[in-house]
């Protein structure tokens, strides 16, 4: 049972138009905090149009709960003629996921931004946010193979402008974002390659459409290179080893809101085009699809597992341990997806889930008391003079160590324990073994906020503001209830990895 | 008339010849060692593709490309790299093999699926069969547009075209921030960066005082025109911005900042998004779907417009108000979102010039 | 149709030598704004990958010409009647708009692409003095060390 | 007759394919600036205007011919004026035209 059967949240009119009011929105608030005159007019902005997104989102899961997958035909023009959105139990736990930290980025960026850039700067950086955060709700709800590079490009263009502009406080962030743009324009166009060959074999770019034209095509060696490039593609957007190596300086040296949210959504939601392109869409092609996931994800994440996580212990910014063990939970979802059952593909979308809200919580705690691309001995002594951010740091990080009692935990054990009934023990080895190490770098920073003490030339560490406060601690209590009753975010998961598998729930 | 139209073989031929000189561009920009080089080898591909585009029936992407890629694209580089045209040589041999052995393996992978592809100029492929071929049938019922390309682009697909202006947008707010701090004012703007001849030069005056109002015009014409041929609002824009862009290399960068300061071009980009956007709420509120430009006018008052295609006329004039609305937003946010970035780049070279001088 | 079966293996190997040739560019370059250069080819390249799959023999640009005007005659004139029966629309041959369409944002997205990928250069140029790609990689290598010293 | 007229302006319009072939071999083979723009610029209008002609003789009289005229209006006012700032900018950054032939170098020069 999904959490939302039986739930409504708005009159049937405004559910029937929530599909393009859920991206319509935050384009609107870009627009409006683009043009506004002061910093906090353009907060407002961005909060409004989070807002409404989450709003849309939560009617759209309620309606899906109710009657099946939603399709809204943009236009008015029926797919495949015209651009379809489309939203069945998978893409509406992922617009979930991306209103959500929207929406508590949002609410802690104000704060955020006055501690990074000057003032004049802020109502572009809001505009800029909103942008990236429309193109991520765009790629989840479109139905259209076309229009999600469309979108892949609306969230990629400002995020690296964004990215750069944390070069206020560390010049490499210029270099990191001139190489994330390059290999995000790389992975993109890669992308855009792939569904022109899938173009040429069905003449089609409805993803539906597409899936069915498949299935019935006869040769289907272009239909597999087209799937191939686009796995490629998404994987360079989701950060997959070993086209991973633009994260760690974008991650490290980009303003903090900006971090937070991408931490947060736009590795997952590759993730999720994955999935829908190599399961949904080449679901005709049992091979092809299948062929690709066992062959070349699998493996590739097996080992992104391990090695990431071997790397994290060897860093010394406390950014880029973070941003290394986002590549080894990213191999780890990935096993999850490959394992080829619904017990798989939902512990692996739980544990996404709950590792976004915990990586969202440390970005947002570490920027929130002013600590960038610096190295972690600089965070000694800070639980006694940031208590409740420090606090809120510490759940997290337990949260990713996976200590029980927290959703971490929770999710990795289900993913173990789905691995270990499909038999591929080697999976569950990799993800032991980085589960173990990540032991190692977690410890650290743990023990260096919380027993350590500053040294005397250390600079004072201050609390977080009230508003970070309160969107960093909904997340991290979020994420401590997830992992004592997991019951309504993992129904909603085997909800989305049923839906997607075909299988019924 | 018969002079003009060769064999439909001899034309694809050609094509292929046409592609082959592209080819022959890129190689040279494989060998190019000099950005300077590199810059004017890249707008000659683009105009030599604008040109195969033309011969495989794209004048809409010919127009685009050669407007885009050969103009816009090749100034912003330009005003990027004007300060260093400093020869760097290429990576050592060493760094190299493993990029080339990957692309030579993409390239050998790729090369395999051909048999797998449609034949080129094939009526019959599965593209130009399928979804293509509708468009072509059903754009005089449903839009009443001749040009089906701009049909598919304001109104079938018009949501990927909403999403390619906030492309724009998110550019032109990307550089504006990068770039943009130094050029709020008039006042700050930098010292001049027109041509250095233009002091004094009366042929140039004259002559972009008689262009600029008939460029201006000829935007405007290509707006409107889009329904009928090649044209459109994008490509308007971008001829917009050159008239713009023509008045600060004629008459210096801070003349043009005082006609148009960086708030206004920065405010008219975010409208002509809004804009964009309103339409499809408009459409929502009047009981359409998002962008449906059917919903636009009630069919009340649709139905007195003369020959209406709800009296049984074939004007459809929702599709077509729709659509020149959206055309107009797409229109003020390139030509703007342009502009900011010329402001952006040209205060910025100058900026850097007068530090090195001081 | 026998030249156009000659001609596909042509047309197709070079839009995907172009796509190779940008990429090797956009990877190996040491001046960055030649990557960038890079990028714009295997952009463009991608696009005529799409093209490649709009033309349709002896058609015409997607506007929509009245069947009986002279020029739907004249090019009525060089194909034979069944051609025009089988892949006609009311009475003339058209190329493929959609492809067209889609190249047409592919464009836009890759002038925004650059654009952006400027501004970040331009400020590589001031804040490190330099656009090869080497020399910065150089750079980053020597303020590491330097931070590491200063720890030991 | 209409035939007659066609095939003039078909050999108007490969005429000025020649010149545009001779204008770029001067663009390449000229020894400095100014000769090179004078090489480009001559053939930009003298092409271009070939090429109208030979394209408006086989348009005939039809709302394309209108378009072209205006087309060979605008090639006449903005090719020399680009010339024009081009040479004047050339001569602005410092160069400065070959006024001996450079295979024979002068004494002082030597």
């Amino acid at each position: 049972m999904s959490p939302f059967a039986g739930a409504q949240f708005a009159s049937p009119e405004v559910i029937q138009h929530a599909p393009a009011l859920l991206i319509a929105a935050p384009l609107t608030a870009a627009c409006v905090a683009a043009l506004s005159p002061s910093a906090r007019w353009a907060w407002f902005a961005s909060l409004g149009g989070a807002l409404v997104s989450l709003w849309m989102a939560l009617c759209l899961a309620a309606e899906v709960a109710r009657s099946g997958a939603v399709s809204y035909a943009v236009g008015g023009f029926a797919p495949p003629l015209g651009i379809e959105l489309r939203l069945d139990d998978l893409s509406v736990f992922f617009c979930l996921l991306v209103s959500v930290m929207g929406v508590a980025t949002s609410i802690a960026s104000a704060s955020l931004l006055r501690l990074e850039l000057p003032e004049r700067d802020h109502s572009l950086m809001q505009a800029g946010f909103m942008l990236a955060f429309t193109g991520l709700l765009g790629l989840t709800a479109t139905g259209d193979a076309f229009n999600a590079f469309v979108f892949l490009e609306v969230s990629s263009i400002g995020t690296y402008a964004l990215v750069a502009m944390g070069a206020s406080q560390d010049r490499r962030a210029l270099t990191a974002a001139f190489q994330y743009l390059v290999m995000g324009t790389i992975g993109a166009t890669l992308f855009v390659i792939g569904v022109g060959l899938l173009y040429a074999v069905t003449g089609t770019l409805n993803m539906a459409d597409m899936a069915e034209r498949l299935a019935a095509s006869s040769s289907d060696t272009a239909a597999i290179a087209g799937l191939a490039l686009i796995t490629v593609g998404l994987a360079l957007k989701a950060a997959m080893f070993p086209l991973h190596a633009w994260l760690p300086g974008a991650y490290s040296a980009g303003p903090t809101m900006v971090v937070a949210f991408l931490a947060g959504t736009a590795t997952k939601v590759s993730v999720y085009l994955l999935i829908r392109f190599l399961m949904d869409v080449a679901g005709g092609l049992e091979s092809a699809g299948e062929g690709l996931l066992t062959w070349l994800i699998a493996p590739m994440a097996g080992i992104a597992a391990i090695v990431a996580s071997v790397q994290a212990v060897f860093q010394t910014e406390t950014r880029r341990i973070l941003a290394y063990s986002s590549i080894a939970q990213i191999g780890y979802v990935l096993l999850g997806v490959t394992s080829g059952s619904v017990a798989g593909l939902t512990a692996a979308l739980f544990l996404l889930f709950t590792h976004a809200m915990i990586k969202t919580v440390i970005f947002l705690s570490l920027g929130a008391i002013d600590h960038r691309g610096s190295r972690l001995e600089t965070l000694a002594g800070a639980g006694r003079e940031a208590p409740w951010t420090i606090a809120a740091l510490a759940l997290a990080i337990l949260g990713l160590a996976g200590a029980p009692f927290t959703a971490g935990f929770l999710a990795k054990w289900r993913l173990l324990g789905a691995l270990a009934d499909d038999g591929r023990i080697w999976a569950v080895v990799a993800i032991a073994a980085s589960s173990l190490t990540a032991l190692v770098y977690c410890g650290r920073i743990l023990e260096t906020v919380l027993f350590r003490t500053r040294r005397p030339a250390g600079a004072t560490i201050s609390e977080a503001s009230p508003a970070a406060l309160a969107a960093i601690w909904f997340l991290a209590a979020s994420s401590v209830w997830y992992g004592v009753d997991a019951s309504a975010l993992y129904d909603l998961a085997r909800q989305a990895a049923a839906s997607v598998m075909g299988a019924s729930p | 008339m018969s002079l003009l139209l060769a064999s439909p073989e001899l034309e694809l031929v050609f094509s292929a010849l046409l592609l082959t000189l592209v080819a022959g561009l890129v190689v040279a920009l494989l060998a190019a060692r000099s950005v300077l080089t590199c810059i004017l080898l890249m707008s000659a591909f683009s105009l030599t593709m604008a040109l195969w585009l033309m011969t495989m029936d794209a004048p809409d992407v010919a127009f685009t490309e050669a407007s885009v890629g050969a103009g816009v694209s090749t100034m912003i580089l330009l005003g990027a790299a004007l300060s260093s045209t400093d020869v760097i040589p290429s990576l050592r041999p060493g760094r190299l093999w493993f990029p080339a052995v990957a692309c030579l393996a993409a390239f050998i992978g790729m090369a395999l699926i051909v048999p797998d592809l449609p034949v080129f100029g094939d009526p019959g492929s599965p593209p130009s069969a399928y979804v293509g071929r509708l468009y072509l049938e059903q754009t005089p019922h449903d839009i009443g547009a001749p040009n089906v390309v701009t049909a598919v682009l304001a109104s079938y697909r018009g949501f990927d075209t909403l999403g390619e202006t906030t492309v724009i947008f998110a550019a032109g707010v990307g550089v504006l921030l990068l770039l943009g701090g130094q050029v709020r004012s008039p006042d700050a703007a930098p010292e001049d960066v027109s041509l250095r001849a233009s002091a004094g030069s009366p042929v140039l005056s004259v002559a972009a005082r008689l262009l600029i109002p008939i460029i201006c015009l000829y935007a405007f014409y290509v707006l409107a025109h889009g329904e009928f041929g090649a044209g459109g609002g994008f490509q308007a824009g971008v001829i917009l911005a050159a008239a713009l862009i023509l008045h600060a290399l004629v008459f210096g960068v801070r003349e043009t900042m005082k006609a148009l300061p960086v708030g206004v071009v920065r405010a008219c980009a975010a409208l002509g998004v809004l804009g964009y956007a309103a339409v499809g709420f408009l459409a929502i509120l009047n009981g359409g779907r998002f962008l449906d430009y059917d919903a636009l006018l009630s069919p009340v008052f649709e139905a007195g417009l003369p020959s209406s295609h709800l009296a049984g006329g074939h004007h459809h004039w929702g599709q077509r108000i729709g659509i020149l609305a959206i055309e107009t937003g797409v229109m003020l946010a390139v030509a703007s979102t342009m502009t900011a970035i010329f402001y952006a780049f040209t205060g910025r070279v100058s900026r850097s010039d007068a530090a090195g001088a001081s | 149709m026998t030249l156009a079966l000659v001609l596909t293996p042509y047309v197709y190997g070079l839009g995907f030598f172009m796509m190779a040739a940008g990429l090797l560019i956009a990877l190996t370059s040491r001046h960055l704004i030649k990557r960038l250069i890079g990028l714009g080819v295997f952009q463009t390249s991608a696009g005529v990958f799409y093209i490649l799959l709009s033309k349709v023999s002896g058609g015409t640009a997607a506007i929509r010409l009245e069947a009986d005007s002279p020029a739907a005659e004249a090019l009525a004139s060089r194909l034979d009647a069944a051609y025009i029966a089988a892949h006609g629309v009311d009475g003339v041959v058209y190329s493929n708009p959609l492809p067209h369409v889609l190249i047409l944002t592919a464009i836009v997205v890759g002038a925004a692409t650059l654009a952006v990928g400027l501004a970040i250069i331009v400020r590589i140029r001031e804040t490190y003095g330099t656009v090869d790609f080497e020399e910065i990689s150089a750079l980053e290598a020597r303020a590491l060390r330097d931070v590491r010293e200063d720890e030991a | 007759m209409a035939e007659a007229i066609g095939w003039i302006g078909a050999v108007l319009v490969i005429a000025a394919v020649g010149l545009s072939i001779a204008g770029a071999v001067g663009v390449l083979r000229f020894p400095d600036v100014y000769t090179r723009i004078h090489a480009a610029s001559i053939t930009d209008t003298g092409a271009a205007s070939l090429m109208t002609l030979g394209l408006l003789l086989m348009a005939g009289f039809s709302p394309a011919a209108i378009k072209l005229c205006i087309v060979w209006v605008f090639i006449m006012l903005t090719s020399p004026a680009a010339a024009h700032a081009l040479a004047g900018a050339a001569f602005g950054s410092g160069h400065r035209p070959v006024l001996a032939d450079p295979r024979q170098p002068s004494e002082d020069e030597a």
